[in-house]
């Protein structure tokens, strides 16, 4: 067994209203970064955790973000490759 | 009429996705005859979410027909966005209730979110400031994770949306049954102020007027949710999850703010939000109101995605958006005020002489529907009404063949069982989480038998209640529904209110199954004779249909949501023992009926029996008398008997407020001959249990009422326990024991479960 | 003396922090619009609760950023009172007016609920009218309430009394039970180094008529009349 | 002139209370994810921005993470390279 950092995102599903980038750009705007023309804001989720090989601990962390980390219904998930912390 | 011809890319319409628009074949040949012609695409869509159950009623129109609606302070009945009653004082008060229940079977923090948010909307575009939300929630057994989940979620969905809004959420109610296990309940609530004169209605009016949009973007969400609230809870509905709408607090409060500075700025003539089946539902039903013609180009519809059809932007279900029907020449005007609350406003279309619904995108018309026939035109179904046998022989059942179980010889042991009962423990778990101080007009707020808010720049206040017991409904349709009317009245009353109006909530299965109409006839009916005998008519409603997890259907739920009136602020009531010496009285009779109880549920797992016999005379008398007393000013205390019986109502008014709690001296072994578990957990109705300074007064007005009304004990704040002498016992309940059951239950509950920190009810919830 | 009560988009106490002050405390109030530069004249200024920008991101991060908060903050800076109630004391941890941060409640729950706080410094603009050790009843209502800062500054706050409420049980101890966020050492509300910026938590605007369950958060609004007549 | 997509992590301070993490680390535990020893919850951002080069484009998330992407008091934050959108 050795302990892995796996990394994982979350973002809201396309096509779902995003309610907190929408806010999030219009804010950017009045700050004058006019550049801005879209803004998503997701979670960033960190897992350490214990497991036999990297493959391994990228499986289990795709459960948790089917069980619980993601929401099936509004939000989209992307795990990283997993790194011996 | 316009010759209008199959858009370029749209599909072909064949019998296959004319049933996946859920029209019947009958129907499909009812809207040829309309048309005269074979429907394009986009008027499949339309119609099929207009003749859905959600938005046509078809099923249940004429029956709710029969329900009373007049009343001389009944300003608004139904057919409005919500309806209106005036409290005097130039006042009135606008409300109603509405479902969300499937999309929060799939998705439970937003679709509770989004249900609040609609109901706001019915409120405002009525020209009232939204003062208080309410809620009535049913679910599975907490002890089902899954339900854990839904429960956890819709809470927070409820409170996240109105805290952010800033709208109190001040009372509502929670069941727990097996029988909503699939199918949870979401019923939201809205009750708004508004000044008489200010009130609107959504009728499109003047011809050359302009159809403005306002608000949230369209984008491609929750497309068909009307026919999807329609529909059986199934794997069809887990293939529409993409589709689920998600809200937007922020952009609500915007357009609340926005849209009652528009209703008074005088510039527009109608006000509409685009809730189920967004554009095409409002603008039909604003056209048909107003019995003129529309015209709307759905390329001046601002969208949130490029590319999209007439067909998806007509039925997008995007929350946070109006349509109004503004004043020729004050398009301006209009979208100044738009523009001061961030919001955008984009003329879509304009009123027309021409008696056509009509939709172009661009130059080329892509749907037309005669006149106002749109709305008017939908079928209308009276199916076949038939009671189940099965159900039949439950009522008839005999609750006392139910043996004891040996544990009840300890009735302080039963007392606890019904006190932890998660349908009676006390639900402040859910309402810590809903802000229910803000705009600081709540007197009483959750806990309470009903919710009190005081009317600003008045000596008033109104109170505010729902109920249903569908255990009931389920047994006795036609007695449950009387009772769900009478259990709301008699909760305004306690806290010193005259029961005024209802809104209500239907939630039933699926009206195609005989025994399930029958259901719903019945419970109407049931409605409709306790709305005339206590003179709160009906100004509105919703139905929710097909509430059905695979197989069976959930306990028929017409919830009621009961408005009242208090004409001096000296006479709220609260519901639990005040004051020391206190002596307590018992208004109404002691039946000792056990049929339908929660005692039977809890302590048996048994439901059958003939429910409580509602004797609406009674009620009328009892709700008077207690009135009376109230306005005498001999009141300290006010609390009805509902949900585990009079021994539950006991326990309640000493430890409810648990920071107060204090004991009572009872003695109800006067009751000779009936068991005890009759006395204590009979769910006999009209029955008040009220603490006075001065029982002989209380006891002479109940007498002139005709009502029977008894001494029952005193109140001991400073003893730790309560105190019943029964026929054949005595009970000594310590008051922490009795505590501890009603207060740490469902918290405990949901302490243990990981499922309240899913990440969807972590998603924002801010500061206040 | 006339206060001014900002609105932002999302602001929903406004209207109880101006009906405080016109109605109760007998005083003049204005709402200062957030797109607007102007203060009007007022003496006091008021942050009020609410979902300032639906408090995306984090609560209070983008109203900071909204024209009329330059004047707020250069009123703060000129030693003249600002109110930070709930959302406006994190409007103005986010503007710099005071330190720390406020961050999701440690149960992850909004909280709504009549607490107590205790007044631990009774010589303050805002809190001159209260005894040291007075237990108030004032309502609660947030989900991002948890006070955080650095240990260093925390012992800062302490040491030079600017800690003005904290969190207590009906006996007046700071039990973890009494505290409804997991704020550090209970902190409720504290004020500025010049002592002229008060943000706390709990909404004295609420509890200002029993009716409403608690007047204990009159006196609140009084001190700043007294201290200035004085 | 080109659109840039910039990612940006934002994660509590170490050695501040993590809520959330302990939360979640607890309900993965009580689903069985017993491997789990530590998880840390931050947010993603992703910011879709015209910029001249990937180098302006990064500087200019960077002020807005300093300016209001991030609090400074309680956050950390980390810039991953732009890349064309
Ligand atoms: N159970 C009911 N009793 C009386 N009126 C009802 C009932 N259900 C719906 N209505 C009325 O029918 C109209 C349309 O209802 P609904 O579709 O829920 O409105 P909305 O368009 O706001 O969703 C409303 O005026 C409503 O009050
Ligand atoms: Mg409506």
């Amino acid at each position: 067994m050795a302990k892995f950092r796996i990394a994982v995102h979350i973002t809201p599903r396309k096509g779902l209203l995003d309610p907190q980038g929408k806010a999030v750009t219009d804010a950017l705007h009045t700050l004058g970064f006019q550049s801005v023309s879209n803004v998503h804001v997701g979670r960033y989720i960190i897992v350490e955790s214990d497991s036999h090989d990297a493959i391994t601990a990228e499986e289990t962390v795709t459960e948790m973000c089917k069980k619980l980390l993601a929401n099936p219904v509004t939000e989209d998930f992307e795990i990283e490759s997993a790194v011996h912390a | 009429m316009a010759h209008v011809l199959p858009r370029p890319g749209d599909p072909a319409i064949t019998p296959a996705l004319v049933a996946e628009h859920g029209l019947t074949k009958a129907e499909y040949e009812r809207l040829v005859a309309m048309l005269g012609r074979a429907p394009t695409f986009t008027e499949l869509g339309i119609i099929s979410a207009l003749w859905s159950e959600h938005c046509s009623y078809k099923h249940s129109r004429p029956v709710l027909k029969t329900l009373p609606t007049e009343a001389p302070y009944v300003l608004q009945g139904p057919g409005e966005n919500a309806g209106v009653i005036s409290i005097g004082d130039g006042l009135a008060i606008a409300f109603k209730i509405e479902s969300h229940n499937h999309p929060s079977a799939v998705e439970p923090y937003q679709g509770a979110a989004t249900g609040v948010g609609g109901i706001l909307r019915d409120v405002f575009t009525m020209g009232a400031r939204p003062i208080a939300m309410l809620n009535s929630l049913r679910f599975g057994s907490l002890d089902n994770s899954r339900v854990r989940y839904l429960f956890a979620g819709v809470v927070k969905g409820v409170g996240d949306y109105g805290n952010c809004v800033g709208i109190p959420t001040v009372a509502g109610e929670i069941v727990f049954d097996k029988s909503y296990e699939g199918n949870p309940l979401v019923n939201a609530m809205c009750v708004g102020l508004l000044h008489e004169d200010d009130l609107i209605r959504a009728k499109a009016e003047g011809v050359g007027n302009p159809i403005i949009a306002v608000g949230a973007r369209t984008g491609r969400d929750g497309i068909h949710g009307a026919s999807f609230a329609s529909e059986d809870l199934s794997e069809a509905s887990d293939a529409k999850r993409p589709r689920i709408q998600v809200g937007d607090p922020f952009t609500e409060k915007l357009l609340l703010e926005a849209s009652l500075e528009l209703i008074k700025s005088g510039h527009i003539v109608a006000i509409q939000d685009m809730g189920a089946a967004g554009l095409t539902s409002s603008s039909a039903e604003m056209a048909e109101r107003g019995d003129v013609g529309v015209t709307i180009d759905v390329t001046r519809v601002p969208t949130r995605e490029s590319g999209m059809s007439p067909y998806e932007i007509l039925l997008s279900e995007s929350q946070e958006r109006m349509l109004v029907v503004a004043k020729k020449g004050h398009e301006d005007a209009v979208r100044e005020i738009l523009v001061k609350w961030d919001l955008t406003a984009a003329v879509i279309g304009q009123v027309i002489a021409e008696p056509v619904y009509r939709v172009t995108e661009g130059a080329t018309v892509v749907a037309e529907f005669p006149g106002s026939r749109l709305v008017t035109d939908c079928p209308s179904y009276s199916p076949e009404a038939r009671e189940s046998d099965a159900i039949k022989a439950l009522r008839n059942a005999d609750p006392f063949a139910v043996a004891e179980r040996p544990e009840e010889k300890d009735s302080l042991w039963t007392l606890e069982q019904l006190l932890s009962a998660p349908t009676i423990a006390s639900k402040a778990w859910a309402y810590r989480q809903y802000d229910s101080t803000v705009r600081t007009n709540t007197v009483i707020g959750p806990g309470g038998d009903a919710a009190v808010l005081r009317i600003r720049g008045t000596n008033k206040a109104i109170a505010v209640k729902t109920d249903c017991n569908g255990r009931y409904v389920y047994l006795d349709p036609r007695v449950g529904g009387r009772i769900a009317v009478a259990e709301a009245a008699r909760n305004v009353a306690c806290t010193g209110a005259r029961p005024m109006a209802i809104t209500n909530c239907l939630n039933f299965g699926n009206p195609t199954r005989p025994e399930v109409f029958y259901q719903f006839r019945e419970a109407v009916a049931g409605m409709g004779e306790a709305c005339r005998a206590l003179g709160t008519p009906v100004t509105g409603g919703n139905v929710s249909l097909y509430n059905e997890s695979p197989g069976r259907a959930v306990y028929p739920t017409p919830v009621i949501g009961m408005v009242g009136l208090i004409d001096d602020l000296a006479h709220i009531t609260r519901a639990t023992f005040q004051r020391d010496g206190d002596a307590v009285l018992l208004f109404g009779e002691m039946r000792g009926e056990l049929g339908g109880s929660e005692y039977l549920a809890t302590i048996h797992d048994q439901v059958l029996g003939a429910p409580p016999e509602c004797d609406l005379d009674l009620e009328k008398a009892v709700i008077d008398a207690l009135l009376e007393a109230i306005r005498a000013g001999v009141v300290s205390s006010a609390h009805d008997c509902s949900d585990g019986g009079l021994g539950v109502a006991l326990a309640e008014c000493c430890v409810a407020d648990r920071e107060n709690a204090g004991g009572a001296d009872i003695d109800l072994s006067g009751w000779r001959g009936m068991p005890n578990r009759a006395v204590l957990f009979g769910e006999s109705q009209a029955r008040i249990v009220v603490s006075t300074s001065d029982p002989a007064r209380v006891l002479e007005i109940a007498k002139r009422a005709g009502v029977s009304c008894a001494r029952i004990g005193t109140v001991r704040r400073k003893s730790d326990s309560l105190t019943i002498k029964l026929p054949d016992s005595v009970l000594k309940a310590p008051l922490v024991r009795l505590a501890r059951a009603f207060h740490d239950t469902i918290p405990s509950i949901m302490s243990r479960t990981p499922e309240h920190t899913t990440f969807d009810e972590l998603t924002q919830v801010a500061a206040h | 003396m006339k206060f001014g009560v900002v609105t932002f988009p999302g602001s929903n106490c406004d209207y109880d922090a101006f009906h405080a002050i016109t109605e109760i405390l007998g005083e003049e109030a204005v709402y200062l619009w957030h797109k607007d530069h102007d203060l009007q004249g007022s003496d006091v200024i008021i942050l009020p609760g609410g979902f300032s920008y639906g408090d995306y991101l984090r609560a209070g991060a983008i109203a900071r950023f909204s024209p009329i908060m330059q004047e707020v903050i250069a009123h703060a800076r000129s030693g003249a009172p600002v109110i930070g109630i709930c959302n406006g004391f994190q409007i103005a941890c986010e503007a710099g007016l005071l330190p720390g941060a406020l961050m999701r409640n440690s149960h992850l729950q909004f909280v709504s609920a009549q607490v107590i706080v205790r007044v631990e410094s009774a010589d303050t603009l805002f809190t001159n009218r209260y005894e040291r050790g007075d237990l108030l009843r004032i309502p609660v209502a947030h989900g991002e309430g948890r006070y955080v800062a650095s240990p260093d500054v925390l012992d800062g706050l302490e040491n030079e009394g600017r800690v003005v409420f904290r969190y207590a049980d009906a006996k007046g101890n700071l039990s973890s039970d009494a505290n409804p966020n997991g704020s550090e050492r209970n902190i409720a509300g504290i004020v500025s180094e010049g002592g002229n910026v008060l943000g706390m938590m709990p909404h004295p605007e609420r509890a200002c008529s029993p009716l409403v369950g608690s007047s204990d958060g009159i006196r609140l609004f009084e001190s700043i009349l007294a201290r200035v007549a004085a």
